[in-house]
């Protein structure tokens, strides 16, 4: 028997179902007119908005003018195959945390943090590693089975991988929140090369965070597991014991 | 503390001339019924449903009636009389008349007729005195929320959609959902019936609707915790039909003005006044809470410049409610925030106006409506707008807060307007809980000195209504700057003179019975 | 010599020429979850936006969510080949309308003008036509050329052809505010046909106005102009003295 | 009027402890010159551009003097005593050097040195003067806004696209525009070269760029009636050389802290706090306000909970302002609007520190920074979290009033986003334009104990940190829960005791100039 997918295709909802409504916003460079409105609007046709409307329209000055605009989305979704990857893991307490590194390692887990490169943004991996966490989630230094380490802001991407090497970490967490122009993925794909390089990429449990991180871009970048906003501690130790007992089974 | 020194002189000196103003309306108009008085009298003795061409029985009832030149006699006893020489219910009359199987004539016996009507009228405000504690009973239960209360609109124009918004905007927090009518319903010299999905602009007031909505409010209200009060419009050519449904289905709350028909739906006057005075008796004993429309007239005449009509009619809207039973805090005498935004100073003068309501009616349960007219569609400047009207509303004590949307100027609200509105309103209530107590305007300044203005202006209009009575104040367009004579406008051929032997039951019971 | 014509391709601007930023926020009627907010990632995708991104996902209770939306638009339009109808006339000051209508006419232009059907907005309708005007505007009733007749509210097609048989009106002004459900488009298509039925509708100058209407659309509809916001008297006295003259030239 | 009632004795006990403070760390440091002090004033003395690496010149010529084992005496004289020696210019000096053609040396004649240095000082500081001068008449001609003024950012990375951005800005009614620097420019220990068009997340701070913006400005600002003033970064590790270089292009403010760089950039102590005292000092001959960064504690720790620090810094800020030469008005003390938004009341105490700061310094040019820490991609409860915060600003008496963007947690502005920021303070500002004249706060309410309590606290955090010193105090992890200590953090190599007869002509001519 095979199974029996049920298609499930969605559309925007504005006030009845499959309406298709949508609000869109943007400039064009050009000073307004009758024109330039009317490019506005085939604009939205173009992106497959049936009967948009150029609700507003009005001008910045220097050759700009600002458009808001609402139309119905022709396009749909089929909602059951998406399959958005995840990081396979059940996410336990501290307690359980601890105990399950006690048991599988049979020591502490030493766990590496920075914000690398130009990034300063340390609010983010601070969060997750320093005693005091975030919104009520302590930080992995309060985990007594996990030795912490924070490199803190703007460390360089070899400065990071002589220390992993120095303090024999199992996990490497990098956090990057500055993501104009991409540099982000820039920093990520020196570091990931740098562990290659050195030859310790299998070693260790390369993590990244951030606001507009997603576990799909991690993957896609070699990284074992990214996360986004709303991070929690206990959400990547979960994860950093369940991988290294996968490792370690065979 | 926000209050501002007024003068209580002027206030009562106001309030004076707006109750000599209703009352003499009130004495001229005694003298008329209307049919959508005597069809919500039937309705309310258990006519309902439609005939093949969809047209109401207590409409073909009515008809009948006048007909047989009966009607200024009071349906009630009429009806009464035929129930009691058949054996049939009032339905059952109004089916065999539509059928032309019966054709109605005086009651053989008429002091018996009036006593089954009353018998009758006694049995449905039962009813509606058990929905009333209904009422209390699930506040009493699942409790309600602090005011300023979130108010809320939906209005796709289909009830089962309808109740899927409402029922995430309660989830949301609103505390009230409006359902707003189908454009032009107000205008129909009926009620539709049943469960309707075809509106434009928002979606047919029909006691099935009320019906289907209240439920799904109930319930929804049962899970999150707090009662959800439903509003619809007690408003247009059949105002008194639609406060007796509400009754009957326990909405909690009706737009119901004293002169709104009038002036923005150009319905006769006297119809408009006979009207208005059932149907606020029927709001007042169900425990309804009425909201004026005040608003109104800002959206047309300019916010600032006519800022005294609005208390001016604030005050006659009061004293109109006090002659139909109606208590302060059934009041929701309404007002707005449609101050122009490029105006200097425009905020001060809206906090004064605000103010000054609030002062002038401690306890009416005052409705505040947020901008309209100077919304656009620059959507990101109206979420500002409407934030600065929540800051005012919460400011200056408000009760029943109309929610503002960015897309005003746009569309009726789509589902995430209206998400955002409420965080609009929740942030800022939030955030500024406690500022009413902290904030103090300075004597003699600018916010002080405009809402004395605003109040002298109100005592000198309300003196010349008095002098010219309000039907000639109306025809020289004082309010909103629009302008309907006596004998104009819509409706007027279902004015009937009563005949001295006119009999309706429920005033009696009504305006003993509210408390 | 042919004319050369320069292409002038428009797109989105963000912070840099053509890199198509647009903002987008829509509601998903499904609970939020990872697959949700993919779901709306690719609505976007769809839509013809690259590296979108979903900077904002909240569940609103009852199976919707919420979500705000960037990307970069890839379509672009050519804004030399962007020509909106517009009517043709110059729009003149009162003063000049007057005259003009004395010079062509000779006699007061007759202008009939009402919210049609259910529509009782009657402030866009009375800004055109009344005395006081708007925004500094004043209205047709003040030109002394013109005999403005403003039926207001909720007027029945059939009773505004009736009026303007009876008034032998030059210009009908109708006024759409409510769009839902395009029942604007019903009643105004109703109103010419029964114009036509009558067979005046060659004789009379057709207009609509209303803050949803555009030329376009009033021509599409068989109107002779359509004026949206931001109009005021003199721009339609000066289209209808221009049609009428137009008109009677032959 | 917002006045709270606050206890005079306090503030001036907490101005004292923080006069001491500063004034202790000054005497310490004023034994120590560094690396960028003396590339500074190389580029005073008029040595710019770069070798073939793009290595600056100024950095070169610093970098042989510390080979040859002179730059504890000071470059000025050395350099000035090469000019005389072989008829260079200063630029010639360094080109020559860079070039490995010229060894510096002890001036032959040490007098006559500090002489052709004073004298080539001297003209620079003309030359700065007639900018000031400029920026008076500019300002007289095409006149300046009213305050708040409204700042806002540009930075696309291209100094190219910034300026399309500034301009636009400026038509739109910005009153200030800052171009934000690269992520990472503040460590680097130079001064990039040249107009630059690759950045991330803002724009190189180079001379060339800071001359373009400056052109462009004063065209716009000429064409629009309204002076617009340049802002950038006078921070990190070069903070002295674009404190010199802005002075140059007649910039108008600076972001110059005196402990930013320690707490949020790592950079060591002792080479901040002498750094920090150079380039005010140009900041302050230059005429430029500086904005202070406070603001900063609140993005790391707790608004509420850190309120006090903000103060605490503010009057350490003040001090050190002074002891520069700067004046109140060119003190740009930064504060805040950072308290959560689901914090009930959390406006009342915005209120309360944003009133606190203005009037503890009210002549002072305060800098209001928006929200930032609780913005999220909910770009629409962004905008009203903005517009409260324009609420704010406008009720205190604000000066430097940062616009806050609604895409604050997504990416740096698009156009767009300044666009609608510019329409919501202006909006706000001008519908509640007299509104500070009319709010009072009610005596012993909580808003003013709110304000009294933060000054009670304040005064107990500056005798504790008088105890023990501003940089234990900073070990501690008293400011933004970040702990720093004297010898760690970047740039500690370019700390350079100074030699007994250490000369730089700058200080004596610009601490007795400026005005
Ligand atoms: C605070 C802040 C600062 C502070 C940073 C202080 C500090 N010590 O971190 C200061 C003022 C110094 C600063 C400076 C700058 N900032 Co800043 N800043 C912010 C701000 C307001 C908040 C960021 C924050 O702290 N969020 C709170 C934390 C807890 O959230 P988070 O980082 O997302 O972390 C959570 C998750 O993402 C996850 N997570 C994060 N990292 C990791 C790592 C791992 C391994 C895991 C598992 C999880 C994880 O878990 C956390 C908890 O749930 C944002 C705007 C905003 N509201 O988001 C701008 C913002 C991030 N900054 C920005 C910029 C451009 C800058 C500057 C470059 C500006 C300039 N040119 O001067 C500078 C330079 C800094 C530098 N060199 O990097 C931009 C980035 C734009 C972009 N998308 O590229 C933003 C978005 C503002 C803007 N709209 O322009 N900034
Ligand atoms: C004022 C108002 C009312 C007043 C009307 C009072 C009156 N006497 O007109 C009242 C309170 C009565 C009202 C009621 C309703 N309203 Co209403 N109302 C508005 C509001 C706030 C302003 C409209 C306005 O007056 N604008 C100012 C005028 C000057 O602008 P304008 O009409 O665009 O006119 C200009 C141009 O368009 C043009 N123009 C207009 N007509 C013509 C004609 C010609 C010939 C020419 C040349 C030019 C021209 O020139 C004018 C001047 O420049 C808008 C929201 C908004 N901010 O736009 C909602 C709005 C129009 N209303 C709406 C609705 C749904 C209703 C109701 C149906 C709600 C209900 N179910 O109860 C009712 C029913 C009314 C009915 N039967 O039509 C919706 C329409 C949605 C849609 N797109 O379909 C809106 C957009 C609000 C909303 N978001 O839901 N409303
Ligand atoms: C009292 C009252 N009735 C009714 C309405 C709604 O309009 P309609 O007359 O179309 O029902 C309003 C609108 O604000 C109102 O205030
Ligand atoms: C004083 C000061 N300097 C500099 C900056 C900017 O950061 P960076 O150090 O990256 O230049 C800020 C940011 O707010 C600041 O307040």
């Amino acid at each position: 028997m095979t199974q029996q997918i049920t298609e499930n295709w969605v559309k925007p909802y504005g006030d009845t179902m499959n309406d298709g409504r949508v609000q869109l916003s943007f400039t064009l460079p050009v000073a307004l007119d009758e024109n330039a409105k009317e490019a506005a609007r085939q604009l939205a046709l173009e992106m497959g908005l049936d009967e948009p409307a150029v609700v507003h329209a009005e001008d910045m000055g220097q050759g700009f003018s600002f458009y808001v605009l609402y139309g119905q989305c022709k396009h749909r979704v089929d909602l059951s195959r998406i399959k958005v990857a995840k990081p396979e893991f059940e996410t336990l307490d501290k307690d359980a945390i601890n105990a399950l590194i006690a048991e599988k390692m049979g020591r502490k887990m030493v766990v590496l943090g920075a914000c690398i490169e130009t990034d300063a943004h340390t609010v983010g991996i601070d969060a997750i590693m320093n005693m005091k966490g975030y919104n009520g989630h302590k930080g992995l230094e309060s985990y007594h089975e996990v030795r912490a380490i924070n490199m803190g802001a703007q460390v360089d991407s070899e400065d990071l991988v002589a220390r992993a090497i120095e303090e024999q970490a199992d996990v490497i967490l990098v956090s990057q929140v500055v993501t104009q122009k991409n540099i982000h993925l820039d920093n990520l794909t020196r570091l990931s090369d740098l562990l290659e390089a050195e030859g310790i990429r299998d070693r260790v449990i390369l993590v990244v965070g951030g606001p507009r991180i997603s576990h799909e871009l991690a993957k896609e970048l070699g990284y074992d597991a990214g996360f986004g906003t709303k991070s929690y501690a206990e959400d990547v130790a979960s994860f950093a014991i369940h991988e290294w007992t996968k490792r370690h089974a065979a | 503390m926000t209050q501002l020194n007024l003068d209580q002189g002027q206030i009562d000196r106001a309030r004076e001339s707006a109750r000599r103003i209703a009352h003499r309306v009130f004495d001229d108009m005694s003298q008329y019924t209307t049919t959508t008085v005597e069809r919500a009298t039937l309705r309310l003795m258990g006519v309902d449903g439609v005939d093949d061409n969809q047209i109401p029985l207590p409409n073909r009832l009515v008809a009948h009636l006048q007909e047989q030149k009966l009607l200024q006699h009071g349906a009630a006893a009429i009806v009464a009389g035929a129930m009691d020489e058949y054996g049939l219910s009032a339905q059952q009359v109004a089916e065999a008349v539509a059928a032309g199987k019966l054709v109605l004539g005086r009651p053989k016996n008429d002091k018996a007729a009036r006593q089954s009507a009353e018998a009758i009228a006694a049995k449905m405000c039962e009813h509606i005195a058990t929905q009333r504690t209904v009422r209390a009973q699930q506040i009493e239960k699942v409790g309600e929320a602090r005011t300023p209360w979130l108010y809320l609109i939906v209005a796709t124009g289909n009830i089962y959609e309808d109740i899927v918004q409402a029922r995430a905007a309660a989830e949301q927090g609103a505390d009230i959902v409006a359902v707003i009518r189908s454009t032009g319903q107000s205008l129909l010299d009926y009620v539709p019936y049943g469960a309707t999905t075809e509106g434009f602009g928002g979606t047919y007031a029909t006691q099935e609707n009320f019906r289907l909505m209240r439920a799904a409010l109930d319930e929804v209200g049962a899970k999150i915790g707090r009662y959800i009060r439903l509003t619809n419009y007690c408003s247009g050519l059949c105002m008194p039909e639609i406060a007796a449904m509400g009754a009957m289905e326990r909405l909690d709350m009706m737009l119901n003005d004293s002169m709104y028909g009038i002036i923005f739906r150009d319905i006769n006057m006297k119809r408009t006044f006979i009207d208005q005075f059932f149907s606020r008796m029927v709001n007042a004993y169900a425990g309804i809470i009425i909201n004026t429309g005040e608003d109104n007239y800002l959206t047309t005449a300019d916010a600032f410049d006519a800022a005294h009509t609005v208390l001016a009619s604030q005050l006659i809207n009061e004293q109109f409610a006090w002659i139909s039973g109606l208590k302060p805090d059934q009041m929701g005498l309404g007002h707005a925030f449609e101050i122009n935004p490029d105006l200097e100073n425009g905020f001060l003068w809206e906090v004064a106006h605000a103010q000054l309501v609030r002062q002038v009616f401690p306890e009416a349960c005052l409705k505040y409506m947020p901008p309209t007219k100077h919304m656009t569609g620059n959507i990101f400047k109206g979420h500002v707008q409407d934030a600065l009207f929540n800051v005012v509303s919460t400011l200056t004590g408000q009760n029943i807060h109309l929610l503002g949307m960015m897309t005003e100027a746009i569309h009726t609200p789509f589902i995430q307007d209206r998400f955002l509105a409420i965080q609009n309103a929740k942030y800022v209530f939030g955030t500024m809980r406690d500022l009413h107590e902290e904030v103090e305007f300075r004597a003699g300044g600018r916010i002080e000195s405009r809402a004395q203005q605003v109040l002298a202006e109100t005592v000198g209009i309300l003196g010349e209504i008095e002098k010219i009575g309000l039907p000639a104040a109306i025809g020289r367009g004082t309010f909103a700057d629009i302008s309907r004579t006596m004998d104009g406008g819509k409706g007027l051929d279902g004015v009937i003179a009563k005949s001295p032997d006119y009999y309706n039951p429920f005033p009696d019971l009504m305006l003993a019975g509210a408390n």
